[in-house]
């Protein structure tokens, strides 16, 4: 299972004050041309997990449910571009599945790594801005979660809910979020302590605004690095939950599942694997590097020598 | 110190409270049930046979008793009996948990050894061609899901060329103290299992080190006439030292708990293996002893990593 | 009225003139120190403000003077109830902060404002100037839209900047131009009180002079009522009525800025007096320097009796016993000392 | 691990390993004769791959394929099904005996038993592990001993000793209270636990004491009867066992046989190319490959078994279940022999009834085929009064036939079938629902759900479900088809028909060969006609043997795969 601890950026934001952020950040970002490929290699997968209908009817003219078990393990061919990536066990379309699989997996990621940021800011704000009781309790809840193997809790809550997408972004979504609140939480311990919280406070601004318009504003950009990180962790957990049996369901492809029922079946169809392991790999990898990079690019620390 | 250990201890105890209750909760309110699990398929069992299964396992009390009798054993250290290998669940673990660390302090000492260098290199070289390189490798391994990692390196190494064993920790026949077949057998999964490890050290390492670049003292220990390289090291390593320590914390416990995927892959008798049929089975005694143990191990690592952080930084210490 | 019952029950030190805005009261704020997680236990306390009493009248200057530590911003800051007292009064034009609560302490802070020692951090990064003064006009529901765009540039008029800087972020300013969106800030709600924490300490020497003009002439303009904390006595002496001295949590010494600075009572205030040097050279060489030896003690165990006493050259037994009352030596003169003058 | 899952999955459907007598089984044609090469010698070593561990190594309180792997090696039965021809074959016993009226059985012991360890094997080890069975309170083997006479009396501790067992010299009689034709296999084949060693945990005055945590469950002594003694187990990792060189059959030559465990099915079948495990059974999908392997002999025999698709009758909303025609229809509209063919490389065999077509209770005499008929199934579905509507879907008075279609998404195979199952009912104007859930999950589902219309008759909260059953060698099918069984039982699906009762009812009591053979088929016929499953197909076991080994003779029935273990031989 991925080691979501050591994740953790390595610096906080008290620094961060004086730099014109993303203005600096663009100047620096536009020089990493590294994380510029990675961004667009992201993007080109999102356009093309978008258009995924509109490719599948009017080019490929199969769903991605659509068999024909006489014809199958079809080998990649460019007559028909419906087999440009070979066809599966029950003769459907590789690269129509492909791009619903891309939907599906990146749904998947953003949307559980869109709980995790919320619940993880939600939590994380109230523990460093109340701090007291809650700060205690919820101190508590996440290291009692932490305490528990991730997997276990994976393996009976995938049992209990079911396997499907929704489920399955509600699952993940609600299980890395204690790390996004620790690290909310410190910064948002530190932010509070700083003049311009107390001088909200002074006006009369309520709790409320000063956590979400002050704080957050401040803690946003670093927690989005961590989350597009968190996004590749997820996919990669998708995957590894198809391979135990848990993941995304057939008839719905996702990356995972298609990986794992590839890799069992690869004497027959080889061509099956290499694919969804390609787009697992480049957007994980993407990730990364987007998230790496922008980090990089947001640390006033590293200037430019 | 004694006193900082002694008090952290008992503060982990609500902790492990917590675990133990949410495991069994959950193992509770999930469906199925190990007795009708057992007893689906074999033929012709009797309502009698069930109602004394359920008795045997203890699944005829209500739940709080089940839990609190769990407590009470547990207070004596003994885990009961697994339902499925009608064996004490503390010899089960026995056999598994040495497994599982062999392999990862393993592959944690690949993660450091790999991981930290390719960050200092990446940080020199900021921006250039090797960067960017080191960026993708250091990465690249833990971007591609493990399994298909693991299944790869079988192909090529152990069927392809046979250098690897595909799987297990021994061979069979061979004595358990050969360590070089013990090392063979380790070369697949301590890889893949530190896969995680060097994509994270290595950024770690890489921002540390750039942070390192920008001050001062670095220039003054050149002018000392050290070597640039032994400064760069030495003083980027002492700096990374805590978030590693932080990291490594919650690291040890998750490798300890086992790491499911690579263990299956590479057919390693560990305790992630041991843990998911439990929870399959729904083999109770197995899922909390596990979950308890992996708890308390937690906490045990949090108190190392906080006596690590007082050696490392002595502005922690009180 | 109120005045009255305090003479009766407590320092005089409250009673001022019928015009007073606002009475600090026997004001003390401790902050506990605890152990242990689950079961918090207390194991002492930072005894920052330890019983303090004083009155600001309408319209003046009250400096509040005191070496770093000594609890003069923790006074500050409770008496705006950005902490909770944990004991004695605060009264603002009548009304008794330290019970308020909710909505009814929202709608006092319209009327008492604070101004920050650093201008790089009471600024928001990721607001623009325009947010930042707009934001007590929206948050008091003063002014809106067009008329919250026309209220912050008229203020940054005020204040001495280029109206249409409202689109900039605080970074693009100097330090000094920063002080003056704080204050602008502060000006914002067209508040009675200010509290000036240290408000030119972090500045360059050569703007802290425009910085304190401006202060000055927005007293006259808007009739405002200042508590101008410092910690050292040459900043307050120009722009202050009177002045407070605070050591460890105490006052020791008020007085009107001339007889402070010509009689000064208590010990402290006279070393602090010494530190100040005078541009006549001639009086400058003259000058007896006090030196005080040793280090402020904790504020988590202050010294027994007075609590200056372990530093002070005229200590005698009692000093160490008996904590000095604070007493009114001559006219509006206070001190705290066993052997004043 | 897909694979490991499904056959894990198909642990838990394992009934009973029973291997009976009168069995005129036929080995799959594929099973291609091992051609000897050179003369037998003796020593080496033989790996088995597993995908799973054994888990107690106690003939009473096992329930798992692993565990039976091993402890046929440790334990022997009195009598033991023949692997290829399927008929009962002496084993300890030399002579056995049924009753006509399928109440009395006798074993006669062959000459000079004696344990592995020199203490003679007497009638009192049979007697005695049938005591430990009925004393224990985790075991689900009861049914194989329960209706001899006295047994749940001294199980129940009212008695001393179980009054049907008699042991006379070398002849056991065991009597029975009732009829029980498979008694002969269920219980014939039970393997013997010693006596010497696992007395000590029973007292035949407290029906308290037992062996279900006796330490010899997980650590069986050195005392075995089989042709290999157990030596250690690291577990998850592997089982050890030595020759015993006073095996009954003659000193086996291999020294050790070794059962290691490799979870993930690719893993699996990479160890047996590199050689690190000799001998394999895997799934379809690793079938090409391994054949190319030029080491390897391949094996290929059906087994009794199948995997179906379960129609439930009692679930609201799904009546149209219960009309034959329907039922029909969807065995007639899916084209299950492509799906063997395309999927499962032709190693399969369609099934239209239960009883396995290996069986020697099977006759195809009289059965409807229901080769696939898109149009013939539709004509069946317009004949029960149902019209498409305009989303292409049959219905009939509002009901449309449409149901959700389960599985669990652990084996690979039956989700499979679910696909295809889901697309060619489309085509014929069925809309079944693809709906995957754990396998733990699913089970409680089918057994212990509650219907919100037919839950007091039985019924389960499903439509209809994609499953399989491993069946016992003998052709007994009970506890599967039985009207008894609807509720709680194993016929989860609510089908009850008179006419099966009967033929089930002779088949346990009428125990001459010709009569039973006539129940099953009049049982098979009912069924057939019914098609209360669409029966789907018996897969084959497909197994791949490393070169070195020799002397293997595996086949369908009994030992299986292990079948004449003494004569294995490692060519050198």
């Amino acid at each position: 299972m991925a080691t979501a601890e050591a994740t953790a950026p390595a610096f906080t934001l008290t620094q961060a004050t004086n730099a014109s952020l993303w203005a600096n950040a663009w100047y620096r970002l536009k020089k990493d041309r590294l994380t510029i490929a990675a961004a667009v290699m992201l993007l080109t997968f999102v356009v093309l997990a978008l258009l995924a209908d509109v490719l599948a009817q009017n080019l490929f003219h199969k769903s991605y449910t659509d068999q024909d078990l006489l014809n199958n393990y079809e080998k990649p061919t460019l007559a028909d571009p419906a087999y440009w990536f070979g066809g599966d066990e029950i003769g459907r379309s590789q690269i129509v599945r492909l791009l619903y699989g891309a939907r599906v997996s990146l749904a998947v990621g953003f949307g559980a790594a869109f709980i995790n940021l919320t619940l993880g800011i939600l939590v994380g704000l109230s523990m460093g801005y109340f701090r007291g009781w809650f700060d205690d309790l919820m101190q508590f809840v996440v290291t009692t979660l932490n305490a528990i193997p991730g997997l276990y809790l994976l393996l009976i809550v995938a049992v209990f809910f079911g396997p499907s997408p929704v489920a399955l972004v509600l699952i993940l979504g609600s299980l890395n979020w204690p790390g996004n609140a620790l690290y909310v939480r410190g910064q948002t311990l530190s932010l509070r302590e700083r003049d311009f919280v107390t001088a909200a406070r002074v006006i009369g601004v309520n709790s409320a605004t000063i956590m979400f318009r002050h704080i957050l504003r401040n803690v946003l950009p670093l927690v989005f690095i961590v989350s597009a990180i968190d996004v590749g962790q997820i996919i990669l957990t998708e995957s590894a939950l198809s391979f135990l049996g848990l993941g995304i369901q057939q008839p719905l492809p996702s990356w995972g599942n298609m990986l794992t029922h590839a890799a069992q079946d690869l004497s027959r169809g080889p061509w099956l694997v290499w694919a969804p392991g390609a787009a697992i790999f480049v957007t994980v990898l993407c990730l990364y590097l987007v998230g790496d990079g922008l980090r990089d690019a947001l640390d006033p620390r590293l200037k430019e020598s | 110190m004694g006193r900082f250990i002694l008090r952290r201890l008992l503060q982990g105890i609500p902790t492990l409270f917590g675990v133990t209750l949410i495991s069994f909760a959950l193992w509770r309110f999930s469906p199925g049930d190990p007795v009708s699990r057992l007893v689906f398929g074999a033929q012709n069992v009797t309502a009698e046979e069930i109602a004394a299964l359920r008795h045997f396992y203890g699944l005829d009390q209500s739940l709080p008793e089940q839990y609190l009798s769990w407590l009470g054993r547990i207070a004596h250290l003994d885990f009961g009996q697994s339902f499925l290998y009608h064996r004490p669940v503390t010899d089960m673990i026995m056999s598994a948990l040495p497994n599982t660390l062999q392999l990862a302090l393993v592959s944690l000492t690949i993660a450091l050894v790999i991981g930290i260098p390719l960050g200092v290199i990446a940080a020199r070289s900021r921006g250039s061609f090797i960067d960017q390189v080191v960026r993708v490798f250091g990465v690249a391994g833990h971007a591609i899901p493990s399994f298909w990692f693991g299944y790869l390196f079988i192909l090529v190494f152990a069927v392809q060329f046979g250098l690897f064993p595909v799987g297990g920790m021994l061979t069979i026949g061979k004595s358990e103290l050969d360590v070089a077949d013990r090392l063979r057998h380790l070369v697949g999964p301590a890889i893949a299992l530190s896969l995680a490890g060097i994509a994270n050290y290595s950024r770690l390492m890489r921002t540390e080190t750039l942070d390192i670049l920008g001050q001062d003292f670095i220039r003054a220990a050149q002018a000392k006439g050290l070597r640039p390289r032994t400064v760069l090291y030495v003083h980027a390593l002492r700096n990374a030292l805590l978030p590693i320590i932080t990291a490594l914390g919650g690291l040890l416990a998750v490798l300890v708990s086992g790491s499911l995927v690579i263990e299956q892959v590479f057919a390693w008798p560990g305790m992630g293996r041991m843990i998911y049929e439990a929870a399959v089975s729904k083999d109770y005694p197995i899922v909390m002893a596990a979950v308890f143990i992996s708890g308390f191990l937690l906490v045990i690592s949090y108190i190392a990593r906080d006596i690590a952080y007082g050696v490392a930084d002595p502005r922690v210490r009180r | 009225m109120a005045a009255s019952t305090f003479q009766e029950t407590t320092s005089t030190a409250t009673a001022g003139s019928g015009r007073n805005l606002v009475v600090v009261d026997n004001l003390v704020m401790h902050f506990p120190l605890t152990q242990g997680i689950i079961f918090q236990r207390q194991v002492g306390a930072v005894r920052a403000v330890d019983g303090i009493s004083f009155f600001v009248e309408k319209g003046e200057t009250l400096g509040l003077v005191g070496e770093s530590g000594c609890g003069k911003s923790t006074t500050g800051r409770a008496l705006l109830q950005l902490y909770e007292p944990t004991g004695g009064s605060v009264r603002f034009d009548g009304t008794e902060l330290t019970t308020l609560k909710g909505e009814s302490l929202r709608k006092m802070r319209r009327r008492m404002q604070m101004i920050f020692q650093d201008p790089y951090a009471s600024l928001n990064p990721r607001m623009t100037v325009g947010d930042i003064i707009g934001e007590p006009i929206e948050v008091h529901h003063l002014a809106a839209g067009r008329k919250k765009q026309d209220r912050v540039q008229e203020l940054l008029k005020v204040v001495g900047l280029n109206p249409y800087f409202t689109n900039r972020y605080p970074h693009e300013f100097s330090g000094g131009q920063r002080q003056r969106i704080g204050v602008a800030r502060a000006l914002a709600v067209e508040p009675d009180f200010i509290v000036c924490d240290e408000p030119i300490s972090a500045l360059d020497v050569s703007i802290r002079a425009q910085i304190v003009n401006l202060l000055e002439e927005l007293q006259g303009k808007f009739n405002l009522t200042y508590l101008f904390i410092a910690h050292d006595l040459s900043v307050v002496r120009h722009i202050s009525d009177r002045v407070a001295v605070m050591y460890l949590g105490k006052i020791v010494e008020l007085a009107d800025r001339k007889e402070l600075y010509d009689h000064p009572l208590h010990p402290y205030t006279q070393a602090l007096l010494s530190a100040v040097p005078i541009p006549d050279p001639k009086i400058e060489a003259k000058r007896r320097r006090i030196i005080l030896t040793g280090d402020v003690p904790s504020p988590v165990n202050p010294p027994s009796g007075c609590r200056f006493h372990t530093r002070c050259w005229k200590a005698q037994k009692i000093c160490s016993e008996v904590d000095p009352e604070f007493i009114e030596h001559s006219a509006r003169h206070w001190a705290a000392c066993h052997f004043p003058g | 691990m897909g694979s490991f899952r499904s056959y894990y999955a198909g642990v838990k459907f394992l009934a009973v390993f029973a291997l009976l007598a009168l069995v005129i089984g036929a080995c799959s044609p594929s099973a291609a004769p091992q051609t000897s090469a050179g003369t037998p010698v003796a020593g080496g070593r033989v790996i088995v791959g597993s995908f799973a561990d054994a888990k107690v190594l106690n003939p009473i309180l096992n329930n798992d394929v692993p565990s039976q792997d091993v402890l046929n090696r440790l334990y022997e039965s009195l009598v033991q099904t023949d692997t290829k021809t399927g008929q009962p074959m002496p084993r300890l016993a030399e002579k056995f005996d049924a009753s006509p009226d399928g109440k009395t059985f006798t074993f006669t012991l062959r000459d000079g038993l004696v344990w592995s360890d020199g203490t003679p094997f007497s009638g009192d080890d049979f007697k005695f592990t049938v005591q430990a069975t009925m004393r224990s309170k985790a075991t689900t083997r009861k049914s194989n001993f329960q209706d001899i006479v006295g047994a749940t009396d001294y199980g129940s501790g009212k008695a001393t000793d179980i009054a049907g067992i008699v042991i006379n010299g070398k002849t056991i009689t065991v009597n029975f209270a009732k009829a029980s034709c498979p008694a002969l296999v269920n219980m014939g084949t039970f393997r013997i636990l010693p006596k010497s060693v696992f007395g000590k945990y029973l007292d035949a005055n407290d029906a308290t004491k037992n062996l279900d945590n006796a330490p010899e469950n997980t650590s069986p002594p050195p005392v075995a009867m089989g042709a290999f003694v157990f030596k250690e187990w690291k577990p998850n990792d592997h089982i050890t066992l030595v020759r015993n060189d006073k095996f009954f059959l003659g000193k086996p030559l291999l020294d050790e046989w070794v059962y290691k465990i490799v979870p993930d099915g690719n893993a699996l079948a990479a160890a047996e190319k590199t050689g690190e495990v000799d001998y394999v059974t895997v799934e379809p999908p690793y079938l090409e490959d391994l054949k190319k392997q030029s080491n390897l002999s391949f094996f290929s025999y059906l087994s009794p078994g199948y995997t179906f698709i379960g129609w439930n009758e009692l679930h609201s909303g799904n009546e149209f279940f219960q009309d034959k025609n329907v039922r029909q229809a969807l065995t007639y509209g899916l084209d299950m022999q492509q799906v063997i063919d395309k999927i499962y490389l032709g190693e399969g065999k369609k099934m239209v009834a239960h009883t396995p077509p290996i069986s020697w209770a099977y006759n195809a005499a009289g059965l409807n085929t229901y080769n696939f008929d898109a149009a013939k199934a539709e004509q069946l579905i317009q004949a029960s009064g149902y019209t498409k509507g305009a989303d292409g879907i049959y219905q009939k008075g509002g009901q449309k036939l449409e149901f959700d279609l389960w599985t669990h998404p652990d084996n690979p195979t039956r989700v499979t079938l679910q696909q295809v199952a889901v697309e060619q009912y489309k085509k014929i104007g069925v809309n079944a629902i693809p709906k995957q859930e754990a396998f733990p999950a699913l089970v409680d589902r089918l057994t212990k759900s509650k219907d919100a219309k037919y839950g007091d008759q039985g019924g389960h909260d499903f439509g209809a479900v994609i499953i399989g059953w491993s069946l016992t060698d003998d052709p007994d099918a009970y506890s599967i088809w039985h009207s008894s069984q609807a509720a709680g039982g194993l016929d989860f699906i609510g089908y009850k028909n008179p006419a099966v009762d009967k033929a089930l009812e002779d088949g346990r009591t009428l125990c001459g060969t010709d009569q039973r053979k006539a129940a099953y088929q009049n049982f098979d016929k009912q069924l057939n006609d019914d098609q209360p499953y669409n029966f789907g197909f018996a897969g084959n076991t497909l197994l791949f043997v490393n070169k070195r080994v020799q002397g293997l003779a595996p086949g369908s029935f009994g030992l299986r795969g292990f079948t004449d273990l003494q004569k294995w031989w490692i060519q050198q």
